[in-house]
């Protein structure tokens, strides 16, 4: 719990979030003293709009809204043209009624609402909404008006799958929230909203589903945001990072996908998700660590018993360990390389000049290098480092005898096993921890590869993903759970909700299929 | 020679990580305990590392158990 | 616990730099030695290694050298030999890949207990290889004639070993494993199959044997020889050699040359499947011993002059009586041998009174040497033809 | 102490398997079939019956004095004073099997898989999972025994379904042909080597969520175990005969080495040498944490863990000059050891079983 240690102390230092705040938080009376309070709060910024206009030509009153937040036509059409041209009731005589009038008839907008704090009003102002003061009245009326440009849902980028919904969450939370929505239609579907950030006040929302999400889960997700006091959200990486269980690890706790059938499955399997608003990465916890291995094509496709996530474990280890393998084979146990084999490999070794270790490292760190490349290239220019990576790399090295056409495959071997991984957060941790590994296997052989893996092991089942062991429900075993672990039985035997998730309401489907006794 | 120095290494290392939280919590009888042993481990892997002769408890078990052992062993015989 | 974390990042980093890398060695620092020859000449030990030249095997075309290089060292003890070599090669001797060990016929005459101390200790040596012992020539000898068809001799004549002894059956595959458990065994001796030489050895040595379509000098499997303890006796001849197998149940495919039930010519037999068992017991205080064969074949060429012969379920009747004779004399010619000029139990009697009667045995034992030439051996041998052929009759010019 | 560590019953089962199997795997073969020859798979049967009563006395001891662990249970059985005492002769006791199974897996690694490398840098290098596991708790490690375990069953019976074409029948005849006096002989190391020192698992009695399967899940567990050395004993005198098996120092390393897979994949013992790294690990564990759990029962320390790293220097030490060479090693575990794991293993318990119910006299009274 260090980290949270460390935020708080960084609050003491308080960052405000509006500088030069008057000191009463409350909407004065007076129409000028409110405006001069929103120019003092957000200075003079060119895209801050602040509107006078009359009303039935004798009140005073204004519009504050931040432009480019906001959507232009029905800021005219609704709020501008409807207040100026409102005739029937004159504002002077019975004040409170007035506000409640504009509100109920005037401004024909879906969501209004009076508010006299004057904080949040700028808060609202800055989150796309427009204000409207009204001279002599000591409340703020918020329209809602958000309206900005934003990307449309497309297809998703990173997760991708031949047959499934081919969208993506956005940036937008609201459109967010609304995909998920549409996708799970029950009353329980519960959204909470809070804001973090001093500067940034983004928008969070925690959803969940009533009576099937593990209240202790929900709760600690709710105080950990709640712990959360830092200066700007700007992706749910910075959540994640702030409430996951041990950042010192290479493993990911906290899951994340842009695919709204992948939340709303891990919502209904118990999880809750966060959505953050600015980033199309939905948060979902707990995390386990088989849930890395799940794509949703092994719900969509054909899965015969969920075969091919097997083949994601095996790809995991060879992630990890092909290189590290292979240098403990080639330079501790010969012995169990068969002997026709063993003699070509010593002839491609013939002439090289470094140690397969160091071989290994060379071609492993230039693949990781050529990797980032490719992610940072732009796309025009992303052939030539192909081009660049297999044939001056691949073939000219092997070529020139500096490194050995079997060294070019391991690591092939490697790099293609470690694309196989739905979720690129265990990519990573692979990449990292492969390095170790093949210091290990070159100093122990595979006593050392063994020790190697007693210690991963070891810090595996001591992680956590909020209260859930990370390892579950492998260990600690538990049987009803493995129809959808390691497995993926046929949908009609998936009849349990994960135990260790949801202890709530665990079961999924009636039993209908096989397992009907009567 | 790199076992002594693997050791002292090692040692101040485990000092410097696990000392500090424990004085932090005013734990004084568990630092006292573990400098003790750890003294003793390190001191005996030192003088094990430039060979000289450690006393082996096993010796010890032998000459009070041996006799009873052969004794089992000789009633299967 | 991010403490622990810390701990262990530090330790996997540092560990490899305390320790260092001790045991690794690089493939290309590596002399893999496909075959060990042992002889002894004039006290000394002859210590001979064949190593394989990786980069001309693995190469598309062959070069100058040839695929393997052949060193031997002398030296008082094998150690010192092979210590000797190193001196020898520029890089590690690597002996987990060794597939065939060949005894020189005069060590192997002379006890082959010390050298067999030195390979069980070293742990890179692993005891699956095939012993052979070098008939009329040197181990190193044999270790100099380069083969066809499989590039590496030590190679060669350890899949040659394997498919010969299923195939025809007057070799044996004898590892090195079941070799020191029949020697330290003391109701059975080991056998193991000899080799030597056809044709000039000198020039066996040189790639330009390869030029002629048949090669001159090439190396051959020969009978087996029999031991008493660790100890080469005598050779066998190709008839004991299979009689002995016959009586092992090592046979799974051989073939048999049978005569004919009436008039002259023979008949050729495709052995398929032998069963064995060796049985004995203790009839007056005096052990006694039972061969049990069983064997099943086809009929694969036949020289009869009977018409219709193989037709006729009898004649096969009589046929099978045949050949059961034919195996018999085979392994009768094995036991006798066994137990009149080697006086050796390279037949395992002694394990099957062992079996049979463990307290009788144990008062034997000791001098199980002097009592098992007396033994009464009986051979029964059962045969059945299941097939054959792919012709019932012999197809007749003028028919 | 142990207050928040809870495992379930199914592991803790797994760790009595792997425990049972740990080091006696390595020591357990040779042993036997040196004392009994080709019925050497018989004593093993014998002594797992033997080991099997060992059990039921010890969880008859759980039974009386329920809920309680091993250390707590000397301590209120014979009193604060000598039950002291007791418990240093307990942390002695277990302090040497870790050392002395750190040892054999040093030896087994020296001898057979890493000629060249100090035995300093393989027993240093096995001790940090040890140690890391012992930090991270009861619990922790249980799991990883619970995903292990399985990886190290199905090896076990590849290496067993693939040599049984090896099998020669003969090697094991005449069934009996030893005597029953020699049978019982052989069985005796094995009745030192994992049963009595199945003692150390009492300290994680109070560890398990549900008491009352203590007993079922300890029994099966020890016998799964054992049925792993008995298949192991019986395996090397079928595949390699008597005379080999008694040749040899790790002789199931040997008949590993037959194993092969299509005539291509051969000499992979390697592998199967995970088998024993996997047992022979839990079991350091299980034990160097016990003798944790007893020093820091011994001076009241509510946090033991603290101490497992200065306590590994020793522990280190301790096994690097545990023996001089394997001749003292191998007349220490089959003979010596018996009688001193007799003492703590049978006669204690018994006693405190005595007392147990003793005590529970007075109460009644």
């Amino acid at each position: 719990m260090g980290i949270f240690r460390n935020i708080r102390k960084k609050s003491n230092q308080t960052y405000s979030a509006l500088p030069g705040q008057t000191s009463t938080h409350e909407v004065s009376k007076s129409l000028e003293e409110n405006l001069d309070a929103v120019t003092q709060s957000l200075g003079t910024s060119e895209d801050i709009i602040i509107r006078r206009f009359h009303i039935n030509g004798e009140v005073d009153a204004a519009i504050v809204f931040v432009d480019g937040l906001v959507e232009r036509i029905s800021l005219q059409d609704f709020i501008l043209k409807m207040m100026m041209t409102e005739r029937d009731v004159n504002p002077q005589k019975d004040k409170r009624k007035y506000i409640d009038y504009l509100k109920e008839q005037a401004i024909s907008i879906g969501e209004v609402r009076d508010l006299p704090d004057f904080r949040k009003i700028l808060n609202f102002i800055l989150s796309g909404e427009t204000a409207i003061f009204v001279e002599g009245y000591p409340t703020g009326i918020i329209a809602s008006t958000r309206g900005w440009e934003h990307r449309e849902v497309t297809e998703p980028t990173t997760e991708n799958v031949i047959r499934g919904p081919k969208e993506a969450f956005t940036e937008n939370i609201r459109t967010n929230t609304s995909l998920l929505r549409r996708k799970i239609k029950d009353p329980r579907f519960r959204i909470e909203n809070k804001i973090i950030g001093n500067h940034t006040n983004t928008d969070i929302a925690v959803i969940s589903i009533d009576t099937v999400t593990n209240e202790k889960v929900l709760k600690e997700v709710h105080e950990r945001l709640d712990r959360i006091d830092i200066d700007a959200i700007l992706e749910s990486a910075y959540i994640e990072e702030l409430i996951e269980d041990s950042t010192s690890s290479p493993f990911p706790t906290v899951f994340n996908s842009e695919r709204p059938d992948v939340v709303a499955a891990a919502l209904l399997e118990g999880r809750v998700a966060i959505l953050v608003d600015g980033t199309p990465f939905v948060l979902v916890v707990p995390a386990l660590f088989i849930h890395y291995f799940q794509s949703p094509e092994d719900y969509y496709e054909r899965s015969f018993f969920g075969i091919i996530r097997i083949l994601r474990f095996f790809a995991f280890l060879s992630a990890l360990l092909v290189p590290s393998i292979y240098i403990a084979l080639t330079t501790f146990h010969q012995e169990m390389i068969p002997t026709a084999l063993l003699v070509d490999l010593a002839a491609q070794r013939d002439g090289i000049p470094f140690p397969a270790l160091v071989e290994a490292f060379i071609m492993e760190i230039t693949f990781e290098i050529l990797r980032e490349a490719g992610i940072r290239m732009p796309r025009a220019v992303g052939q030539a480092i192909s081009i660049v990576g297999a044939l001056v790399l691949g073939q000219a090295a092997v070529q020139a005898g500096l490194v050995s056409p079997t060294m070019v495959i391991v690591v092939s071997i490697t790099a293609i096993s470690n694309f196989v991984f739905p979720s690129y957060d265990m990519a990573i941790s692979v990449r990292i921890l492969r390095f170790g590994y093949m210091i290990l296997a070159a100093t122990f052989g595979l006593f050392g590869i063994a020790v190697g893996m007693f210690l991963l092991l070891l810090h595996l089942c001591s992680l956590r993903s909020f209260g859930v062991p990370y390892m579950s429900p492998v260990a600690p075993f538990n049987l009803s759970d493995q129809e959808d672990a390691i497995f993926r039985m046929p949908l009609k035997f998936l009849i349990h909700r994960p135990r260790l998730i949801s202890q709530v309401n665990t079961t999924r489907q009636a039993i209908k299929y096989g397992k009907n006794k009567s | 020679m790199i076992i002594t120095m693997g050791a002292i290494v090692l040692a101040i290392f485990f000092i410097v990580v696990e000392i500090p939280p424990l004085l932090k919590e005013k734990k004084v009888y568990p630092t006292i305990l573990y400098l003790a042993i750890l003294f003793v481990g390190v001191s005996l892997t030192i003088f094990h590392g430039l060979g000289a002769k450690i006393p082996n408890p096993l010796d010890g078990i032998t000459y009070v158990f041996q006799p009873s052992s052969t004794w089992i062993l000789k009633l299967f015989e | 616990m991010r403490q622990v974390h810390k701990l262990l990042i530090f330790i996997m980093l540092i560990t490899p730099f305390l320790t260092g890398c001790w045991n690794s060695r690089e493939l290309n620092e590596l002399s893999i030695t496909s075959a060990l020859g042992i002889d002894k000449i004039d006290d000394k030990y002859l210590f001979t290694v064949q190593i394989i030249n990786p980069s001309e095997v693995a190469k598309d075309q062959q070069g100058r050298r040839t695929v393997v290089t052949t060193l031997n060292e002398e030296g008082d003890t094998i150690f010192e030999a092979w210590r000797k070599l190193t001196t020898e090669t520029a890089t590690k001797l690597y002996f987990s890949h060794v597939r065939v060990l060949i005894i020189g016929e005069s060590l192997a005459r002379e006890g082959m207990n010390n050298i067999l101390d030195t390979i069980l200790r070293d742990h890179e040596y692993r005891s699956d290889f095939t012993i052979l012992v070098s008939k009329d020539y040197n181990a190193n000898d044999i270790l100099s004639i380069l083969t066809t068809m499989d590039e590496i001799p030590g190679d060669k004549l350890f899949k040659s070993i394997k498919s010969s002894s299923t195939t025809y059956g007057t070799t044996k595959d004898e590892t090195l494993d079941k070799f020191i458990s029949e020697m330290a065994d003391k109701g059975k001796n080991p056998v193991v199959t000899s080799v030597f030489i056809v044709g000039d050895k000198e020039e066996g040595k040189y790639q330009s044997k390869f030029d002629s379509i048949q090669p001159e000098t090439y190396l051959k499997y020969g009978p087996l020889g029999a031991f008493s303890d660790d100890h080469l006796i005598d050779w066998m001849d190709d008839k004991e050699s299979r009689g002995y197998n016959f009586s092992q149940g090592n046979i799974q495919s051989t073939l048999v040359n049978v005569p004919c039930v009436d008039g002259e010519g023979l008949v050729g037999v495709e052995v398929i499947e032998t069963k064995a068992s060796i049985t004995a017991e203790m009839s007056n205080k005096q052990p006694t011993a039972n061969i049990q064969v069983s064997s099943y074949g086809n009929i694969m060429d036949s020289e009869c002059e009977q018409e219709q012969a193989f037709d006729d379920p009898k004649y096969i009747e009589k046929f099978q009586t045949n050949m059961s004779e034919t195996i018999k004399t085979e392994i009768e010619a094995a036991v006798d041998i066994s137990q009149q000029s080697f006086k050796s139990d390279i037949l395992g009697i002694g394990n099957a009174l062992h079996r049979a009667n463990p307290r009788g045995w144990k008062k034997l034992e000791g001098n199980w040497p002097e009592i098992y030439p007396s033994v009464p051996i009986s051979v029964i041998v059962e045969t059945e033809i299941h097939n054959t052929g792919s012709i019932s009759l012999s197809p007749k010019p003028g028919g | 102490m142990l207050r928040d560590e809870k495992i379930n019953a199914s592991q803790f089962m797994i760790l009595a398997i792997l425990f049972t199997i740990g080091s006696s795997i390595l020591i357990v073969p040779a042993s036997l079939v040196v004392a009994a020859k080709q019925d050497g798979w018989i004593s093993a049967i014998i002594a797992m019956v033997i080991g099997i009563m060992l059990v039921l006395l010890y969880t008859a001891l759980a039974k009386r004095q329920p809920g309680k662990s091993f250390p707590v249970m000397i301590e209120s059985l014979m009193g604060k004073r000598f039950g002291k005492v007791i418990l240093v002769l307990y942390f002695f006791f277990a302090f040497t099997l870790a050392a002395l199974v750190l040892r054999n897996f040093g030896d087994f690694l020296v001898t057979k898989i890493m000629l060249e490398t100090p035995h300093e840098a393989i027993h240093l290098l096995f001790l940090v999972p040890v140690v890391y596991a012992i930090k991270l708790g009861l619990e922790t490690y249980s799991r990883v025994a619970e995903i292990t375990f399985p990886f190290a069953a199905i090896l076990f019976i590849i290496l067993i379904t693939l040599t049984s074409p090896e099998i020669e029948f003969t090697n094991i005849q005449p069934i009996f042909g030893e005597g029953m006096k020699k049978i019982f002989g052989g069985s005796l190391t094995m009745i030192g080597v994992p049963f009595l020192e199945l003692i150390i698992l009492t300290t994680y009695f109070s560890s398990i969520n549900k008491p009352q399967k203590l007993r079922v899940s300890f029994l099966v567990g020890v016998v799964i175990g054992s049925s792993f050395l008995i298949l192991t004993t019986l395996f090397t005198i079928l595949v390699l005969g008597v005379e080999l098996t008694s040749l040899k120092v790790f002789p199931a390393y040997v008949w590993a080495k037959k194993l092969s897979i299509a005539d291509f994949l051969e000499r992979i013992e390697v592998i199967i040498a995970a088998v024993w790294g996997i047992s022979l690990f839990f079991k350091l564990v299980l034990s160097f944490h016990a003798s944790m759990i007893l020093f820091g029962k011994l001076f009241n320390l509510k946090d033991y863990r603290l101490l497992v790293i200065p306590m590994s220097f020793i522990l280190y030490t301790y096994s690097m000059v545990a023996y001089p060479n394997s001749a003292y090693f191998i007349k220490f575990a089959t003979e010596t050891w018996l009688s001193f794991a007799l003492l703590f293993g049978f006669i204690f318990p018994s006693i405190l079983l005595l007392l147990s119910y003793m005590k529970k006299d007075e109460v009644e009274t």
